[in-house]
């Protein structure tokens, strides 16, 4: 029995604490939604489902879109929390859940690997990680940072069905992978090949004396071929959206898919940034990692996520995703190297600690705290500024006053501020600030995303402006909001005149006269109502039933464990074995 | 299996990483910076225009001291608010047109992502051979100057003052312009079909423009919609006349029935200035062998317009309107200072153009509204 | 399993009636007659647009005024005819009082339509029943023909109503 | 099941309703003129009163006359008394038509025309009461013509379902004429603008300063001898050897002018709009 508190795990208590204490004042402030690319984007949907629960139809983008394209789970719990609190504040508090979740889940899923001591450093760490800091606060990707931790929470359970055939496992598991699915499907896609296969791989190294490997898989494949139903299910609506309308525009450039070697400022955003001190730490991670028949799956798990996390710099993510390559962005891939290095992490942590002590504390929690602040520093040095704190309320009051909101309205050089424009304006876009949703033809059939930042994408951003404003009429696009006098010569040669200037000129309206009132744009990718009573009930369903099984059926308390000091006398180390009882 | 482990990803790693630098085209721009060819010299000048890095682009001009780094920037950046401030190069392809070993010239065509659209220039460059490597030698310029002076201008400007949304009904507001098509022609072209022909402002005040075309089934359904978006000069003063072309691409004429035409006109207030000459216009044709209408404008007013758009109707021998063609100007028109301009004639119209006419259109930072 | 066969099956109950269209969604019929209009003859276009959107002028009053919401008006009514809407809406929603209109059509005859070609006065003959109710009791309900007045002036896509006045029955 | 439940329900209400209280009211009332409507019976009852502007609901005593208020009944239509008692519902129907007519409004077109067209500009005049209803009794309604210069003409027109109209040809000199209807103490007034017609007789003339061509037009006029407007458009067209050269100027001052270089031989043509001039021809420069 350990009695020094450096030698004693980190209750998880105090983890949830530190996770409350650390992000709490900063979404208090609700930094992402003037810092971060995506955070309007999120609320945007989530005012939808406020005011049309049942209804995924959209109209205030692209002349309508619909949200059966996007997992809804996440910005229908904002929606539940904005009659409370507010859509900003709702925003901040499920980010602050996903945060806190995060912190719980990385404990859960290291203790399949490690102890319970290092479990707790690697959930410690993870409320400082770069990557989290950087997809909260610099990124705005909350579905991903809410749907990792109900994954990360859901693998114990596909351990324990896969391995023992705990069928409370099995339901558990199965109901928070929908969670997880609900919030966001690409997370659980990849997360399926990256996390599970190094679980499954796990479950058959622990499995019982006498079990065959062949059980451990179909119990596995079981539980996959359960959760895929189930998703298929609860999800039934996207997969409908996506089959009859795949994503087949032209790709759209990300610098997430370019060589980072070749440009500091991406090696810096998307390598530096993310990982911290964790770079430090790789050589570690891959020796340790190797050392041990229990750790190589979490290793190649790392490994292959870590490739992927670096985009184009190695050829691996292209070979492997084919023309998938150019729609995906691969930020992602960082927060699930980072999750995946984390057990190995508090194990090398808990190594430190041993034999160093108080110096080992001391330059941990520096290591830890500096990616952090590195990556909220970032957030002002980076040369990648968003707009999402550019002020709107002229443009949103120009909308609902005087009929204007008869018409449709386009932005130019609003950024990311847009969604921010649409949640609170009654008027629609033609535009919209979520790509797969684009199926005006005005848009796909050239190779640049939002219309709002088109000059960003060359002539392929300014041919697409151009089609739309030669189309004008037929979109009942009257009104066109200027905050980049790039875009003021093509408006005013296509017959748009200036009528107002807000903030010192800063943003410009501009009009066309001849522009009738907009009228409804007829689409094949209505949902039918069916649909959107699926989508208004089954995901949110998923979520409540992971409540009240976590309520209703607690797992069992950790009777033993085993643990092999690091580093370990002779053999092959041991360092956490059945620790689940 | 553990200490073989270890190596085998750090150095699988590093083989990845090598792959993905020799992919990204790292050696082949490495091998360019030796400038050992023309086409390398001036690939290299090109891409530092292109990364705007105007100090390094200066230096490597074989004559660097006869053209100072303003006028080069502004030769191929812009200056005063003209398209090519608004323009990005987006790319370039070079071709050798002449080597003695010593001098060679290569051909560049430019293309440029601007905010009116795709901007594409070609010119002829002269590059040197200098000890191991060749330089571009870039055409020295000088700039027409103005002398001072104060050029007159008698401002005529039209404001409207529209009726109040809280007014009665049966007050009065003023009547839209009076406009009138003067000609309409369809031709079918091998991608698309073309509307084009004149409108004119028959009223006394200046008139907002546009004229759209819907193509009609014989059954009377529409099968498309489009407008003259830039190709027409929207605001029109009293009894000026515009060409306006309509492009429907994808669809053959022998699809449609009919066309509607709209003309729709707005009272809109305006200004008479600035006046733009266009001199010595001629039909010729180009370095690249197509034919071109080519001529110069003039700015007759005192203020700087920032940038021109040319528009012109080619008629034949009967006075029908057989094309319409038109281009943005690069440069900004200084006053009184001539701009050459250039648009192009498709071959097989050329020769049946019998007439022509040329009208400008203009963008003024100043003036947008 | 039962329960979630019953959960399944209500939705689908469910998602059936959602699923039906409204029984209002059609227009009501209107028939225009333009012979005897005058001064300025009617166009070929504004002779289809005028009962297109009298139609849903109509529909549009028939919602406002059985669900008392006025900002639906502003689509086809403008000038006296929408004021006097809203405030009889106002009215409505203060005393709790609806007004259901079954629609039956409309028999429409251009009177007048004036030389600039930026009004039309028309006589409809119109069947409709009318139902009133206070708090969702109907206090009354009759079946009449009734005679409109109306005026309609062009807006920007479409003819908006400017003026609606029954007037007793006469027989020209 | 349902529409029989409500057509039972309205018959079984229908069979009360012969047997309970009964309303009584005029056939036609004036807007803005209170009245009395009658019921028999006895005990306190709601009336509700809708019209199609308003609707109000009150309590009211059966048996004596039930009095509307003249703010009730301010718009012209159809209006529906009902009133309940216990469940028991009668109504009765009346119209109200509009008062005496007090108001116009005037719809004028067009607010520019050019001289001398005949039966271009035309005035409609709708006539309402004060609480804006349309007056559909006749009215007799006076059109007034003041052209800029010269006597008032006046002509009265009768007003069919509240509205009446004339037709007028505009004068041949330009300038702004006014337009007005009056009918009892209501009246409008509107201002046309008479505009030249197009240039005729578009001649151009040319002059050597400081060894520079200028080109001007003489005063451009239409044919009744009236300035065409500044502003409009005069394109001047050059030809020599050089090429061709083109300038839309603006008419300022009542004439246009430009500088043209010249080199050789030159023809020089003019037009505005569709009217063509005189040509002429040049040699270089001086």
């Amino acid at each position: 029995m350990e009695t020094g508190y450096l030698r004693r795990p980190i209750p998880l208590a105090a983890i949830v604490l530190l996770a409350l204490v650390v992000h709490g004042p900063l979404l208090t402030m609700q930094l992402p939604l003037t810092t971060s690319y995506d955070a309007n984007l999120h609320i945007f949907f989530a005012s939808h489902y406020a005011h049309h629960w049942f209804d995924p139809w959209n109209e205030k983008w692209f002349a309508g879109f619909s949200q059966t394209t996007y997992p809804p789970l996440g910005h229908q719990w904002i929606a539940i929390f904005s009659y409370i609190v507010g859509l900003r504040e709702a925003y901040a508090l499920v980010q602050l859940i996903a945060v806190v979740l995060l912190a719980i889940g990385v404990y859960r899923f290291s203790r399949l690997w490690v102890s319970e001591r290092a479990s707790s450093y690697a959930a410690a760490f993870s409320v400082f990680l770069g990557a989290v800091a950087f997809l909260v606060y610099s990124a705005g990707q909350l579905s991903t940072m809410l749907s990792a931790p109900l994954y990360l929470l859901a693998l114990p359970y596909f351990y324990d069905w896969s391995r023992s055939a705990d069928g409370k496992g099995l339901l558990k598991g199965l109901v928070l992978i929908w969670a997880a699915a609900s919030v966001h499907h690409v997370t659980l896609i990849f997360g399926s090949v990256l996390f599970a296969l190094p679980v499954v791989w796990l479950a058959c190294i622990d499995r019982h004396e006498g079990r065959s490997v062949a059980a451990v898989l179909t119990r596995a494949i079981m539980f996959a071929v359960v959760a895929g139903i189930g998703v298929g299910v609860i999800l039934l609506p996207y997969w409908i959206a996506i089959i009859r309308h795949p994503i087949e525009q032209i790709p759209i450039p990300h610098a997430s898919r370019s060589n980072l070697l070749l440009n500091l400022n991406y090696l810096t955003n998307y390598f530096f940034v993310p990982y911290g001190a964790l770079i430090l730490a790789l050589p570690f991670v891959i020796w340790i990692g190797s050392a041990n028949r229990r750790l190589r799956p979490l290793l190649f798990g790392f490994w292959v996520a870590f490739l992927f996390g670096l985009g184009g710099t190695t050829p691996v993510p292209k070979w492997i995703f084919g023309r998938a390559f150019e729609i995906l962005t691969f930020e992602r891939f960082t927060l699930s190297a980072a999750l995946l290095a984390l057990p190995i992490v508090g194990l090398l942590a808990e190594s430190l600690l041993d034999r160093y002590r108080a110096v080992a504390a001391v330059g941990l929690s520096a290591a830890a705290a500096a990616t952090m602040a590195i990556a909220m520093g970032w957030l002002a040095w980076s040369p990648f500024h968003t707009l999402s704190g550019l002020n709107v309320d002229s443009v949103v009051e120009f909308l609902n006053r005087n009929g204007h909101d008869r018409y449709r309205y386009l932005t130019l050089g609003f950024g990311n501020a847009l969604p921010k424009v649409s949640t609170y304006a009654n008027a629609n876009s033609v535009d919209g600030e979520y790509n797969s949703a684009r199926l005006l033809p005005e848009m796909t059939h050239y190779g640049s995303a939002q219309l709002t930042s088109a000059k960003f994408f060359g002539t392929a951003g300014m041919e697409s402006v151009r089609a739309m404003l030669k189309h004008a009429n037929n979109y009942g696009l009257k009104y066109v909001f200027v905050h980049d006098p790039y875009y003021e010569p093509m408006l005013a040669f296509a017959g748009w005149r200036k009528i107002e200037t807000y903030d010192s000129g800063t943003v410009t309206v501009w009009s066309k006269e001849d522009v009738p009132p907009a009228r409804p744009i007829q689409s094949d990718a209505m949902p039918a109502p069916w649909e959107g009573l699926l989508w208004g009930t089954l995901p949110l369903g998923s979520s409540i039933l992971a409540i009240l099984l976590a309520l209703l059926l607690p797992d069992r308390v950790r009777a033993t464990e085993r643990v092999v000091e690091f580093p370990a006398p002779a053999g092959e180390r041991v360092y956490a074995r059945e620790a689940r009882g | 299996m553990k200490h073989f482990l270890p190596f085998l990803i750090t150095i699988a790693t590093v083989v990845l990483v090598l792959l993905g630098w020799v992919q990204s085209g790292v050696v082949a721009r490495e091998r360019m910076r030796s400038s050992r060819t023309p086409d390398e010299a001036a690939r290299l000048l090109l891409s530092q225009v292109q990364a705007r890095k105007w100090d390094f682009a200066h230096t490597l001009l074989a004559n660097t001291g006869e053209v100072e780094k303003a006028a080069f920037v502004r030769d191929v950046a812009g200056s005063n608010g003209s398209l090519l401030t608004y323009a990005s190069l987006e790319k370039f392809d070079v071709w050798p047109l002449h080597n003695n070993g010593r001098e060679a010239t290569v051909r560049v065509k430019l293309h440029y992502s601007t905010a009116v659209g795709p901007l594409d220039d070609v010119r002829d460059l002269q590059v040197e051979h200098q000890g191991e490597t060749w330089r571009v030698r870039w055409p020295t310029t000088t700039i027409a100057k103005v002398a001072p002076q104060v050029i007159p201008v008698n401002y005529l400007r039209w404001d409207v003052i529209n009726r109040n949304a809280e007014d009665d009904w049966g007050v009065q507001n003023v009547d839209s312009p009076q406009v009138r098509i003067l000609s309409m022609n369809a031709l079918q072209r091998p991608d698309r079909i073309v509307i084009l022909g004149e409108i004119v402002n028959e009223d006394t005040i200046p008139a907002y423009i546009n004229v759209g075309a819907t193509l009609l089934r014989p059954d009377g359904s529409p099968i498309a919609q489009e407008t003259s978006f830039d190709k027409i000069s929207h605001v029109l003063l009293p009894k000026q006349v515009s060409p306006y072309r309509i492009d429907f691409p994808g669809i053959k004429l022998d699809q449609v029935k009919s066309v509607r035409m709209d003309a729709k006109a707005m009272l809109v207030p305006a200004s008479a200035d600035p006046v733009i000459e266009v001199n010595r216009q001629k039909l010729e044709t180009d370095a690249l062998g197509k034919k071109v209408l080519r001529g110069d404008l003039v700015n007759q007013s005192g203020q700087i317009v920032n940038i021109p758009h040319v528009l012109a109707a080619y008629y034949d021998a009967n006075g029908k309107v057989i094309w319409v063609s038109d281009g943005y100007v690069d440069q900004e028109l200084q006053p009184q200072i001539p701009v050459a301009f250039a648009v192009d004639v498709p071959d097989d119209v050329a020769p049946k153009v019998h007439n022509y006419h040329v009208v400008v259109n203009h963008y003024d930072i100043n003036n947008a509204s | 399993m039962r329960i979630a066969l019953y959960i399944f099956t209500a939705l689908c109950l469910f998602a059936s009636l959602w699923s039906q269209e409204p029984a209002d969604a059609s227009l009501p019929k209107v028939v225009l007659a333009a012979e005897n209009v005058g001064p300025r003859q009617i166009e070929e276009l504004t002779s289809k647009s005028v009962p297109r959107d009298y139609a849903y002028a109509w529909k549009t009053m028939a919602r406002a005024l059985a669900e008392n919401r006025s900002d639906l008006l502003d689509a086809y009514f403008t000038g006296f005819a929408k004021d006097n809407l809203a405030r009889r809406i106002a009215d409505q929603k203060r005393t709790g009082i609806n007004t259901r209109y079954i629609d039956h059509g409309h028999k429409l005859e251009a009177i007048f339509y004036s030389p600039a070609g930026d009004a039309m006065q028309l006589r409809d003959r119109a069947r409709v029943e009318i139902q009133l109710l206070d708090g969702g009791n109907v206090i009354h309900r009759e079946q009449v023909n009734l005679q409109y007045l109306v005026l309609m002036t062009p807006g920007a896509d479409r003819w908006l109503v400017r003026d609606l006045e029954t007037t007793p029955e006469v027989h020209p | 099941m349902p529409r029989l439940i409500t057509f039972l329900s309205l018959a079984l209400l229908l069979a009360i309703r012969a047997h309970g209280v009964e309303l009584r009211g005029p056939a036609q009332v004036k807007a803005g003129s209170a009245f009395s409507l009658s019921s028999n019976g006895s005990g306190e009852a709601t009336l509700y009163l809708v019209g199609p502007a308003s609707v109000s609901k009150r309590k009211v005593q059966l048996g004596s006359g039930i009095p509307v208020e003249a703010g009730e009944i301010e718009h012209a239509g159809r209006y529906v008394a009902i009133v309940c008692s216990g469940g028991d519902c009668s109504s009765a129907n009346f119209y109200v038509f509009a008062s005496d007519a007090s108001k116009l409004s005037l719809l004028v077109h067009p607010s520019r025309v050019r001289v001398a067209t005949p039966n271009a500009i035309s005035a409609v005049a709708f006539v309402f009461d004060k609480f804006h209803n349309l007056v559909l009794t006749p009215s007799d309604v006076e059109f007034r013509v003041t052209p800029q210069q010269g006597p008032a003409l006046t002509h009265s027109q009768p007003s069919s379902n509240g509205v009446a109209w004339v037709r007028m040809t505009s004068a041949t000199k330009e300038g702004p004429t006014k337009i007005g209807a009056a009918v009892a103490d209501a009246s409008e007034l509107r201002v046309v603008r008479q505009v030249a017609s197009d240039a005729c007789n578009l001649r151009i003339k040319s002059e050597w300063v400081s060894g520079k061509l200028f080109v001007q037009t003489d005063p451009v006029r239409d044919c009744g001898g009236n300035n065409v407007p500044d502003g409009t458009v005069v394109s001047f067209t050059k030809t020599d050897e050089a090429g061709k050269t083109t300038v839309d100027a603006p008419i300022k001052r009542g004439i246009a002018r430009v500088e043209m270089p010249v080199s050789g031989e030159a023809r020089i043509d003019v037009a505005s709009g569709v009217v063509t001039g005189n040509e002429l021809n040049v040699a270089g420069a001086r």
